[in-house]
């Protein structure tokens, strides 16, 4: 079929709403954390795109989107975009490079989630070498297995933008990178180390991840039409109820933060991510408000355990994208999705939706736990004490918020 | 009557705030600043070549107490705002010639 | 007809950038506030668009798009968006669920720019029961009038992307809120309550209010085509002179302050909105040009009267879409509207629009201050004057900036 | 042909994309400066958007794209915009108005990017005057010369979004007119009248340019095709190399900064602008690594120089930009462009490209500089000593950050 | 001379610089503080329990002055920046050995 | 003791730090301070009439250092932030009666 121009349009803008949401991460982290390390999350969020983006079109495309080798990893065939032209042979109706820019930026944001497990310590160069090894070795073979003909693919696991392959895989493995890490000196310990410090700047950062949002879910329709249309409107609605549970919820034990308001609606957000354009209006309002619900008791669950994941990558992310993965394979419709969820009666389809995300979940923690301590011991993750005294600011760029 | 002036790191504002508390002590008034030490700021290592550090941010404390009570609060905050390593801080002590509340006009000495 | 990929991908991300005005919104108001009290201003912006897009789904859109009953309202069929599916049977080209989502962003943003004649003081419960009643009474009737086939619409008022609906609705419900609410504690006493505080703040949120404007009033063309492109054209140049209006006005008193600079090209922005496809570029100019000006002396005749609505939605939305409803009877241009205004001659044209902004000046007025004051006896609006004094960040929030 | 609503959509958002990078470059610069000068930056930005757009509609169109008068100028038959419609005249399937909206906002651009070579010194009546002086007599001329049928464009020169065009046009002429104004004072005596100041606020402004480019780029392609998606692909791809390359030669002297990190990626990006339809991905990736480092050691010359074109307009525009037209004679895709460059053994397009590049330095350099030293002499280009000491938010806008 | 150190609320910044103006004070260094009082800061209500609110933004003024006018810029002060509530902030005066002007190298005492 | 409050213009603030460091001072705690001078703020003209400005961004820098080193202090500040324009700022002098490192519980006199 030919190039169709209004699906290339809307895509092609989509690709721009998604780099949004990656300098929108960095500035959402970057007022969570104190004074002294602002400017190195917005750092590490540029950063992770720009790696990411060269490692995708030398091999991470392939690896994620080539011939499928044994429902595990793409081969090699498309390594340095051989052969990748402008026809629309991938999605009918999309040049080709449109596609692979579409999945390059979401590899990126990916990796820029992952941060938040090691926000206010992680040494520079650890961070680059990690992050290349996390995109090949846990990004890439999950967006094979959803997307890209692998075993989920083919078992008929639903993922409609990157429940399992983005928001899982990031927040599980942030949780992982954490761990290793370990906690931030102080942590526990004084409030200011788990406050947030520059909350305008994490409405700002809160504002533009909504946004980008829309083409992060409509885009993934692969086309202007119906279902992106759907999608964006599942996705503002999971937000909304999303921030609104979040407001309700946490208003029992305290004030209602914005702070809170936003994180409600980016776990709503990342909740209708895998389910955006397979369920009906009121199912994503479900969805979204539930998956608000989980997020809260999931960050509640933290603090309490003293985990030092502070940014709370893995609460909203990792669990928003495990319940939202479950929840496409209860609520998916067949008239949207070609299968019917629980709901539909359809026990199948939630078993094995629910089946790959905790098949995700325990790969890409484990994964990201093996390559983070890999990193340790051969090239240390950690700044020195001082230097995590001076913060990452001075420590790693030498500048100052 | 005495000011105390404690330059502290920003860390240790919410122990030392609390120890205070504690105690009774609750007025304080608090400036962000920065600062740098004798030891001419910190050094890091780049490549080999050290990099002196300074001006590095910090909390101020202004308490103004009485001259008997100076003593313990300079005790509170300088054992709580301890860490042990180069940047914790000065404490400054300043004579205070008066004191008004301005609510409601009270002068103390 | 089939639906047009070049449309509905160009109204998905008219619908992405409108809600960027949200969040804009918030900052433009968080910066022209007391520190104390921005994180409530971004607040509030993200709330209404929250609780607005539930009430649409539940029943807003049903109201304004139903069935029409007797001129005033739309019925109840629509409610839950019963049977609306991806067709495009609203408008040609566009599924009928993106029509219904560009709608919903419109509803919230306009209840957020009410926040301004709350600012500083408004109670958060009585914010949210305001904003229900405000979208059902007041909102939703004033969308069924001029786009859901209420009397204006059936009279030939012109309104392309919601002078009356969304400006002088939101503009005059903010002054009559204003009212009722009160002053803000030592208003007019010191200088610091009504001075802007943070204003790169604002001018960011100006920014992307400009930017997300394209969006607004490209969008409402609800087509990808040549009135799409003329009203992007005209909504630039509306902008432009507005903002050097403006400048040269207000240097003659004092310096020409930035906040005035984006104050007059919201102010061209507001004045273009309704008359953006229907209008040539010069009228655009024009209408941009004297929507600054009248709404540079609203702006000083607000401040002489005293009237605490100091984030000026009512001088800037409310006078500035009043005046925009006007001049769209006055340049309408037949070629563009299929009616020309009153420079063809066409005095009757000119009567329907000034008489329908008339109405809906006179009703959101009205309406909104009977509401605000039902809730005011009920549970009260305004926090304690202890609350007021820390700040609604602290007292609403337990945030701080 | 009948208008393409795809490729209108495209073209529609894309204009939102570039009038986005306005108030983005007005806070990059904002966040270099002394906090005293911020608001005068994005005043500035904003003021030379809204002043160019009025000069294009009435005759600066018509100076670019009308009638080519001998090669140099085009004649001044669609001034005001005359007998200009909707229909596809210029660029099929994109409404005729559409094409000037976007086309309006590079000019604005270009001339928001000159405000770097006057930062915290410039009278504001001047910087007015020199504005409408320098978008009539450079940046139409050199439009004309590239895009509206003059010599370049007969020679062949290929310059797909503008690198001679915005970015060598303004980054020289910054060069010249800081030259006219003369050093800041303090300059060179003080760090601080050098050293950035506002980093959020930089990263920030640089987040928002980076996908505004992808309208910038994407936009240029004048379509929803395949060359666009590989204009925003090689977009992305030069922003990366570019932001990595400049991180990793930095870091040899001194730690890499976020500032470093975001110049470079505008450097890749500056680089790109005038091939990014015209190459394939991995020239893509080289002239945006290379480009970086050409601008790195193009601002250490400056600094080393002690020129005060502090926010290095000069070096990461002019440079970059000189760079990128060289580099698309060099890299050009004889299937992408039409015509090979230099590696497909065309030595005839190098040399017109770099040509090209070198005449539009010169010119630009020269013009710029004969309208500054005019302004100088008529009515004085720079504030009083007293007003720059205070800062140009106070003596300019009586405004404080 | 006495350096006067005025924590009072941001609101009243304008009113008092003013009320300093009209007697002829026009030096002055100003800063952004936040500051708890003996109150142990305010009490808010919110579900029934209590909450604490301390550290709230204030503004400090530093004036200095000759020893004569000390008691004037007090009153000054006092008089303006008083609200009758909980917060209206402390002056303390403190004792200054000399102050210089940078500019033409006049030294006070 | 004496602490040394000199508030100058933040463009001098990099050059009078190295002085002192050169000098072998090398503490000292800074604020963001703003400020109006005995003239009533600086003087322009806007179409004729004149307009005040006042309460000017300003860096103020306090050290403490002991009473002989006083004086040399106080001179290398006043000659390095001077620029002789209005606006340069002042030094003001205040007994210190003690100073204590955090670090180490040292007190000095
Ligand atoms: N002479 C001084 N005058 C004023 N403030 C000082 C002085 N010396 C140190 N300080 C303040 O104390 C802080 C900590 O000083 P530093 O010498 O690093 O502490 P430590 O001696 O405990 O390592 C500095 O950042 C500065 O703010
Ligand atoms: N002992 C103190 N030392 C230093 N500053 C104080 C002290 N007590 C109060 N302050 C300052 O005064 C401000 C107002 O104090 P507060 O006790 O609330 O006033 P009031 O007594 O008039 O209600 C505080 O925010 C704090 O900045
Ligand atoms: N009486 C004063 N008390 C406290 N600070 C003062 C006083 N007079 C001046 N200052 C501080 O000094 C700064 C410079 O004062 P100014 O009078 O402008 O300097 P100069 O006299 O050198 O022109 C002011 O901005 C203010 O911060």
């Amino acid at each position: 079929m030919a190039i169709d121009s209004g699906s290339t349009a809307f895509l092609l803008i989509c690709t721009a709403l998604v780099t949004l949401m990656v300098p929108a991460l960095g500035l959402f982290y970057g007022g969570l954390v104190r004074k002294k390390n602002i400017i190195s999350m917005v750092f590490l969020s540029f950063l992770a795109l720009s790696i990411v983006s060269i490692q995708w079109v030398l091999f991470g495309y392939s690896l994620s989107f080539g011939p499928d080798i044994g429902g595990l990893i793409g081969g090699l065939d498309y390594a340095g975009l051989i052969g990748i032209g402008m026809e629309d042979t991938i999605v009918e109706g999309i040049p080709d490079i449109l596609f692979i820019a579409f999945q390059m930026i979401f590899a990126g944001l990916s990796l820029a989630i992952i941060t938040s497990g090691f926000a206010e310590r992680v040494k520079l160069a650890s961070f680059i070498v990690f992050g290349l090894l996390w995109t090949t070795l846990v990004y890439d073979p999950l967006a094979h297995w959803a997307w890209g003909g692998g075993w989920a693919h083919a078992l008929g696991a639903l993922d409609f933008a990157g429940g399992t392959v983005v928001h899982i895989s990031a927040g599980f493995g942030a949780l992982a990178a954490a761990f290793v890490i370990g906690k931030r000196s102080g942590f526990g310990e004084t409030k200011m180390v788990s406050a947030p410090q520059n909350i305008p700047l994490t409405l700002l950062g809160a504002g533009l991840l909504w946004v980008g949002w829309f083409g992060f879910n409509g885009g993934s329709a692969l086309a202007a039409d119906g279902i992106a249309a759907l999608a964006v409107m599942n996705t503002a609605l999971a937000a909304a109820s999303g921030a609104l549970i979040w407001m309700i919820v946490s208003s029992i034990k305290s004030k209602p933060s914005a702070v809170g308001l936003v994180s409600g609606a980016l776990a709503g957000l990342v909740g209708i991510t895998p389910a955006a354009g397979y369920v009906e209006i009121f199912p994503a309002i479900i969805i979204g408000g539930i998956a608000s619900l989980v997020c809260y008791y999931a960050l509640i669950f933290r603090v309490k355990k003293g985990w030092d994941e502070s940014l709370d990558a893995w609460a909203i992310h990792g669990v928003g994208g495990l319940w939202g993965a479950i929840a496409t394979g209860i609520f998916a419709s067949s008239a949207l999705a070609g299968v019917g969820g629980l709901i539909e009666g359809n026990f199948m389809q939630f078993a094995v939706n629910a089946g790959d995300a905790i098949i995700a979940v325990v790969f890409s923690f484990i994964m990201t736990y093996i390559i983070a301590l890999a990193v340790k011991k051969v090239m240390g993750l950690r700044v020195s004490e001082i230097e995590e005294d001076l913060g990452l600011d001075i420590s790693n760029h030498g500048e100052r918020a | 009557m005495k000011m105390i002036m404690a330059v502290i790191r920003p860390e240790k504002f919410d122990a030392v705030k609390q120890a205070l508390a504690d105690k009774g002590y609750f007025g304080m008034t608090v400036t962000e600043v920065s600062g740098r030490g004798e030891q001419r700021g910190v050094c890091l290592q780049y490549r080999g070549k050290p990099i002196h550090v300074d001006v590095i941010q910090k909390t101020e404390i202004q308490l103004t107490t009485c001259d008997e009570k100076a003593d313990e609060v300079i005790d509170i905050i300088r054992t709580t705002a301890c860490s042990g390593r180069i940047g914790d801080g000065r404490i400054f002590v300043v004579p205070v010639e008066k004191a008004i509340t301005i609510r409601t006009g009270e002068v103390f000495y």
